[in-house]
């Protein structure tokens, strides 16, 4: 994590590849393949992701999925690109600028074309660059033949045209011939970064089951590698070496993912069965898909109406004893608002997950944002206090959810985790934990008569998780201000604050079950970087980047936003500065400054949809810094 | 991971012998003197012991109103949940818990006016759920306001110089949503209720139950017409499977369709009883024609309008699950390895 | 205080001449190649200028979803909303603002899953809306979940195992809240679109139209059974008003109520036209029979299911407040005043 | 305002009753009728205080509902109170404690002794302390007969029998005639304090259409004030003189009666049609029945079907060119939030009341609290600002209505309105407007089609009002983020941002348009207290209290509570300290913490479902001030 790291064609170390031609080895690269929506550039991104896990690189990836459905082809709104950022070092995220982009058509070098560092190679399937897709794009002119391309390393391929030929012998029709084009692609950069091929040959044989297409696909992926290495176009690959990398076994996970998998996890350990009552959302769906398919899990999936149904679903699940669980984005978080005011008010367990995008209102759905944190602190009527988390990487997603769930039962309250588009579709190797040695969550439903009072707490504070079929402990929640320990309504004003207190203290009290925060680089001394959730990456690259520079800057990146952990004073006294970079414009700053008056807390910005890229944190830090 | 039990393993207790008495809860009831609601209470906790299903096995479900008061009065498991959404947390027990019996209440303003989406789905799923829908054709709790199901021209608290909403027929809401057994009583007629809620307890699927309540404060008298002795017996159709449309004091008068397939209603003497409409639960077609006979023109039809099988969204999302489960050797860590490879 | 004229004295454009073009708006269509949202699109833009009406005095009005895109296309005014909330947003025009003429679009997630209710109560109601409720059984925007419509056993993103959800049929949902104007038609038959697009511009009140649209990337071919050639004359009725229900390539099947008054298919010749059911959109009972007819048991009827007239919403609102307005001599001064003492 | 006061008994000047009795001069009274629900006590206190207010005291009245619909006759549930404040000198809320309490039964004594003072003076109904209505209140023996009552001046009168007396000769119904006893009761506290009945004679000559009903209740309150005068319970009698109040025309106004006055006024001065869409939620039904009967008046309501269905409904009258308005309470709140948001997208002016109670969830419907003020600011996905507003008197509830809209559609943006139970319910005499004289709200709807782009802004950063029927302006909006200027659909970061940050600043810049904050009391000094809504008048009585003690006290009651005013930071930095009493758990000092940092903040909450007590305030201030 904190090895020394040096940019691709910065160090260079010349070798010769089996076929002959040199290779150079590179530390880190940074690619991204873009093209039309039709032209399966997440699925070579994929491919390319597991090779190189596999060849022992340490990886982030990023999709760039267009926000229309399908826009027309050749628009500039279908453009679709899939990232991946890989290196011998460790990697901190999907990568800020591109060493090598691929554009499959116009409007994907024009969308694309600003990533590109400059001398960085672009590889275009020049065949694309007609004046109908040109048009499309919005180019007067062939950017091919201006010197809009001037800056890079253009390799011009009609990758089309190649892959026709390659395929020919298939007799497929013109469309599906066509379709092949994006293995073609896949070839060329896997012979360009000296990639071994099994892999992907044996997905292909294994997912196309008409035999043909198969080998079509097979046959142009080897012709790009061919291409590759016999055209006199490339006169070097190149190679980026393992990384070191702890001995385990890994797997890819997306946040999405990890948050369903931590989900049943949770289910697991607490011996629970999970309930997710959800309504489709940009970008937060695809955990209910993969819930949906886990029903030889036992897993119980409801896709309600709405949000506020799918979130009400989850308070009679609640009741009646299993782990429920609720996924959406921001526009659907404001619509569960009342019912998880009802959740808290009835102290049941549920556990609230917030995929964050670009807001306000609809927004931008596909894009990425953490605006949404004082909307879970404050977003409910009266006062309505509950935990928040939120998940640092896509494998964090998998702890976060257990966290979440943990913190539900032990409190007897509803949690929401925040994650974001950025790291719900990000994916990046994870080392795979062995489930039996995940701590377990204790549960106990109530079941002796005996003194039961539904409101009467243990030491978290928590009231007894009684549910129906449990004889002799029949009784009735609701949402009005209730009695101190019988649970009665009770509209008697002491007691009103008195349980106000109570609900704050509670959540307040989570903050002892936490472990010691953890401080990343310096211990002390002239700044705290302080982030959470999916700035983790960007932050932990930024200040790798300063630290060559002998600043001693520490940094910790939050999973609790609410309750604080109760050292964070502590360590942010540490530091003569704090600065608080977040995607939003300032959310977290208010919470700590509210918390913490004295502390000089520096807010650091940005809000366009897109992550901080590693320099762009970088350069706040110094500037801060130097400012001094 | 099997599907784990989600209820503690104790026994439960013994179903025979239950008294209306152990259904009633130890708190007050704060219904205003004279509500309609009272007689609804009373058969519903008479009803309960005859079910034979325990006490803790049992769930109230309500939203908020006057009628949303109704879990705290019984003595067995409830929520008194938010404004509407009681079939969302009603779906949600039943989703979790197909073992519980799930009764809810709800009002005309709680279930048609904010929860009305919630309704509609709750019943094309068919959830099993046994719905009382208390129509007094007013907000009660909130003092006043016309309803959905308020007539035409209502004048009320927001409506001074009369309401110019269309009311919605709750019944026929439910029929569009394909509801799978439908009924209307009325709270004073207590013989009525009982044999319909009675009913609805048996039927395997959503029961969805329209309950005409009197509010004596914000609506009093609103269904007099049919329950006042000396006009009752012309107002009200009391509709009886594989019987012919027949009502006033001595079924004199019939329900038939004309040549042009409009319902009138004839006098059953000289037009013929075979010529009458005969009521069949299990035909949507008649469900749909008498779900449509509205006062003053026609009597108004209490009874069962619909009853039909089918099985419900529970059910079958419980049989997917245990389907599912029974035939899996998979692990979670097997899940989670998916796809690993292993660095050395 | 007197109602003021909330819109600026403008002159208003002459109507007559308007193109097509003229109501094509600048932005790019956003919609997949061979969605069924195209032919729509074009049919309504096709229409516009035949109403007489210019285009600023026409609001398109939507949610969210691919149909819900649609505002965006017609240069006209209008409001691309939230999820769901379409007719509440088009509700809010027409009680302030009957003089404009407003268009809903909506899809079959946004319109009955989370806008259920508002199209319950914007129909019962009776507000002048048109509604297009473009129905491809299918999440489109959301990429591929099932939706409300879908069919029982759907096998979509999250139904991997089918979905055992009942699906509302978006017509008898809508004859459920007392619609006063229902039709069905369906993407490829451009003609017949054109034509109830017609009827529904001429209705004063809601118009609900159902529009059967094929979604070619997430559900494609849901409706083949109905337009392909080889299949659609079995399998689609188009109803007529007064005329009797037939189908099949030379109308000769057609529908009747057997006996126990359940529909049945019969063949005309045998069983003679003079018994088959004709079609009268006036007639409640009529529209509700024909609105239980379902694929595959029976032919899909395209069409109007029901026209009624009814005064709408807005209309007597707005008739209200002229009323009340006109006697009215109290200024805001006195209404402050009222009550009131004064110190010396 | 700031005269001195004195209370009950404390200064006393005997006279002589007009009747023979003497009168003693007291300078102010808070007195509380209490009886169950259907005793008619709303009634005699908004009687009690029509005559007070023509006697020309300064007053301040605050009715208690039953939380219940209609509980059980004689049930602590079903007690019902009118309280009200009176005095020669300035009131500031409705009374801390009572001098004196009427109980028309023991449910009304026991709910409501507590706030008698000692010595105060309690008078019973003596005939209803009978053995069933004792249960029902759940005392076990007479509390008449007792010493719970020792510590008061107890006067036990059988007001029912008294009236049944009275009433005979009408030959009422049992019912009917024990109906009459509240006014015999509000006799007896006529002549108690030497009111003139006149007004309230001629009330009921005019209220009851039935004329024998009419004349019992003329008979019944006159036997009451007889009884007072001629028997030998009470001694003398007593005077509140008129207060000094400054001439002019007053009326009596509730809150809620202040909304919807204030809206038709704004619309008046907007020159628009006001549009209300509603949906009934306590307290703030009041507002749509009222503006429900103002038909007349050309104000168009629509009780919609849900919360949200009315603040859409506004989203629809606001872009065809209303002055919308939605009113609601808390959980009607949460679920308007995802449709404020798509307001604050298209930059529509509208008008968001909510009229406050206590949560959370359900909570407390008839309780006050401002517990929603963190929901107001923070309650929407995204970033989401708009400005937000506070009443801190019924009366002000109209200009803050005004002050709403003009903000709304000068800056082209929803606003929210927060004023709470407290308030809305309140009644105090208002003087009434000049409308006149009320400054015009300039609207001017775009009709110029020349340069038209429907986000190109004005100097206040409003985007255009371009309405429906206007033709050439054709346009298109939605809840997508937008294009700076053109307002179409983007996804482009750095536009994002833009647009995030000019939505921001043009809610900032409402804060130039306001006029200076006003401090009262001290401007500088020891202490500043710094509230906001209807903790108006308890902060202003506990100043008061203070001051006299020599203390240098600065009073700042925010009606704007974003943006917060100019000049606050230098007011605040003029005092030693800044102390924020709020009816919450310190929702403001969030807000203050967050934009002044250095600034030492000391919040002072109190969340029991009632207005804090000017003691309360009073003590506070002290123990800051002596732990100097
Ligand atoms: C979100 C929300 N909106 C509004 C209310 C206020 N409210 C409570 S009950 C009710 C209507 C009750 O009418 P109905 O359902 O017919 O019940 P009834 O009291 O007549 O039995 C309303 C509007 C609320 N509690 N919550
Ligand atoms: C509050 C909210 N919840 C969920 C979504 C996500 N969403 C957008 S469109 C849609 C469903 C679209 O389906 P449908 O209405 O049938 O339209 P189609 O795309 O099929 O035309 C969903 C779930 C949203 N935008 N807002
Ligand atoms: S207000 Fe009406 S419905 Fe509510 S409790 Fe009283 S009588 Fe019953
Ligand atoms: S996803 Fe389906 S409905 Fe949406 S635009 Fe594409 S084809 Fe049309
Ligand atoms: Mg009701
Ligand atoms: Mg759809």
């Amino acid at each position: 994590m904190v090895a020394l790291r040096t940019r691709f064609l910065t160090t260079a170390t010349m070798g010769t590849s089996a076929a002959g031609k040199p290779h150079e080895q590179v530390d880190s690269v940074a690619i991204r393949f873009a093209g039309d929506s039709g032209d399966g550039m997440q699925l070579v991104g994929t491919q390319f992701t597991s090779t190189t896990a596999l060849a022992g690189n340490d990886l982030s990836t990023l999709p760039d999925f267009p926000a229309e459905i399908r826009a027309p082809a050749g628009s500039l709104a279908g453009v679709s690109g899939y990232q991946i950022n890989f290196s011998s070092n460790a990697v901190f995220t999907s990568g800020d600028v591109l060493d090598v982009l691929v554009a499959m058509n116009p409007a994907a070098l024009k969308r694309n074309l600003k990533d590109l560092k400059e001398g960085g190679i672009l590889l275009v399937n020049s065949e694309a660059f007609n004046a109908k897709n040109l048009e499309r794009a919005g180019y007067k002119e062939n950017p091919l033949d201006s010197n809009i391309v001037g800056a890079y390393r253009l390799f011009k391929v009609d990758i089309t045209g190649q892959t026709l030929a390659a395929v020919r012998e298939f007799k497929l029709d013109h469309r599906a011939a066509t379709r092949c084009r994006n293995f073609y692609a896949l070839g060329i950069v896997y012979w360009l970064f000296s990639r071994n091929m099994d892999a992907t040959i044996s997905w292909i044989q294994r997912k196309f089951s008409d035999k043909t297409l198969s080998e079509a696909n097979l046959a142009a992926l080897k012709a790009g590698f061919n291409y590759g290495e016999t055209t006199e176009m490339f006169d070097h690959a190149y190679e980026v070496r393992k990384a070191e990398i702890a001995p385990g076994k890994y797997r890819n996970i997306s946040g999405n993912e990890g948050l369903a998998l931590g989900l049943m996890a949770a289910s697991e350990l607490t011996g629970l069965n999970l309930f997710l009552g959800s309504y489709p959302i940009t970008p937060a769906s695809d955990v209910l898909h993969m819930l949906s398919n886990m029903k030889h899990m036992g897993v119980r999936t409801l896709q309600a109406e709405d949000e506020i149904a799918a979130v009400c679903a989850c308070v009679g699940a609640a009741y009646s004893g299993a782990l429920a669980a609720t996924t959406t984005s921001g526009p659907g978080m404001a619509l569960k608002a009342e019912a998880i005011g009802l959740a808290v008010m009835l102290e049941l367990p549920m556990v609230v997950i917030n995929v964050q995008r670009a807001g306000p209102s609809t927004g931008m759905p596909t894009k990425t944002e953490q605006a949404d944190l004082l909307q879970a602190m404050f977003g409910r009527n009266g006062e309505c206090p509950l935990p928040v988390l939120s998940a640092r990487t896509p494998g964090d997603c998998f702890h976060a959810a257990i966290e979440a769930a943990r913190i539900a039962v032990t409190y007897m309250t509803p949690v929401i985790l925040l994650t974001d588009g950025y790291v719900a579709n990000g994916a990046e190797p994870w080392p795979v934990p062995d489930v039996s040695k995940l701590p377990p969550i204790p549960v106990k439903f109530r079941t002796e008569t005996e003194g039961f009072k539904p409101y009467l707490r243990d030491d978290n504070l928590a009231r007894p998780w009684a549910i129906p079929g449990t004889p002799g402990l029949e009784h009735r929640v609701g949402g009005i201000e209730k009695e101190n320990l019988t649970g009665n309504i009770s509209y008697d004003g002491p007691n009103h604050e008195a349980m106000c207190r109570l609900r704050a203290e509670k959540v307040a009290r989570v903050a002892n079950s936490l472990p010691p925060t953890l401080v990343e680089g310096a211990q002390e001394g002239d700044l705290l970087v302080l982030g959470w959730g999916s700035t983790y990456g960007s932050i932990a690259g930024g200040i790798h980047r300063v630290q060559l520079r002998g600043h001693k800057v520490g940094h910790v990146q939050l999973q609790h936003l609410n309750p604080l952990p109760n050292d964070l004073e502590d360590i942010m006294k540490r530091f003569k500065r704090v600065m608080v970079p977040e995607m939003n414009l300032g959310q977290l700053s208010v919470l700590l400054r509210n918390r913490y008056p004295g502390q000089p807390i520096h807010s650091h910005t940005k809000i366009q949809g897109t992550p901080f890229r590693e320099t762009e944190i970088a350069k706040a830090i110094t500037s801060l810094l130097e400012a001094n | 991971m099997p599907t784990q039990t989600v209820y503690p393993n104790v026994v439960h207790t013994d179903p025979t012998g239950q008294t209306k008495q152990e259904f009633t809860s130890d708190q007050d009831v704060r219904w205003c003197p004279g509500c309609g609601d009272y007689a609804i209470l009373a058969q519903v906790q008479k009803l309960m012991p005859s079910l034979g299903i325990s006490r803790e096995n049992i769930v109230f479900v309500s939203g908020i109103g006057c009628s949303s008061r109704f879990p705290y009065y019984m003595n067995t498991y409830g929520i008194h949940s938010i404004h509407g959404r009681a079939p969302a947390v009603a779906t949600g027990i039943k989703a979790v818990r197909p073992d519980l019996t799930v009764w809810m209440v709800t009002g005309d303003g709680d279930g048609l006016s904010i929860g009305g989406n919630h309704l509609l789905h709750v019943l094309r799923r068919n959830v099993d759920v046994k719905i009382l829908m208390f129509n007094n054709q007013i907000y009660g709790l909130t003092k006043g306001q016309y309803s959905p199901t308020s007539p035409l021209g209502k004048k009320a608290k927001s409506t001074p110089l009369g309401s110019v909403d269309y009311p919605l027929d709750p019944v026929s809401v439910a029929l569009g949503a394909g509801a799978t057994f439908v009924a209307r009583t009325v709270d004073v007629n207590v013989k009525h209720i009982a044999e319909t809620l009675k009913r609805a307890s048996q039927h395997q699927g959503t029961a969805f139950v329209e309950i005409y309540q009197n509010c004596p404060i914000f609506n009093d008298a609103a269904f007099d017409y049919m329950t006042d002795k000396s006009t009752k017996d012309d107002h009200v159709l009391a509709m009886e499977h594989g019987k012919p449309l027949r009502f006033g004091a001595n079924g004199e008068k019939g329900v038939a369709l004309d040549a042009s397939m409009r319902p009138q209603i004839v006098d059953v003497a000289t037009y013929g009883e075979d010529k009458l409409l005969v009521h069949d639960e299990t035909n949507e077609v008649l469900s749909l024609i008498v779900s449509r006979l509205r006062h003053p023109e026609f009597p108004v039809p209490i009874g069962v309008f619909r009853s039909a099988e089918r099985p419900s969204y529970d059910r079958m999302m419980n049989e997917q699950v245990d389907a599912a489960t029974k035939g899996n050797k998979k692990t979670l860590q097997q899940l989670l390895d998916a796809g690993s490879w292993t660095v050395t």
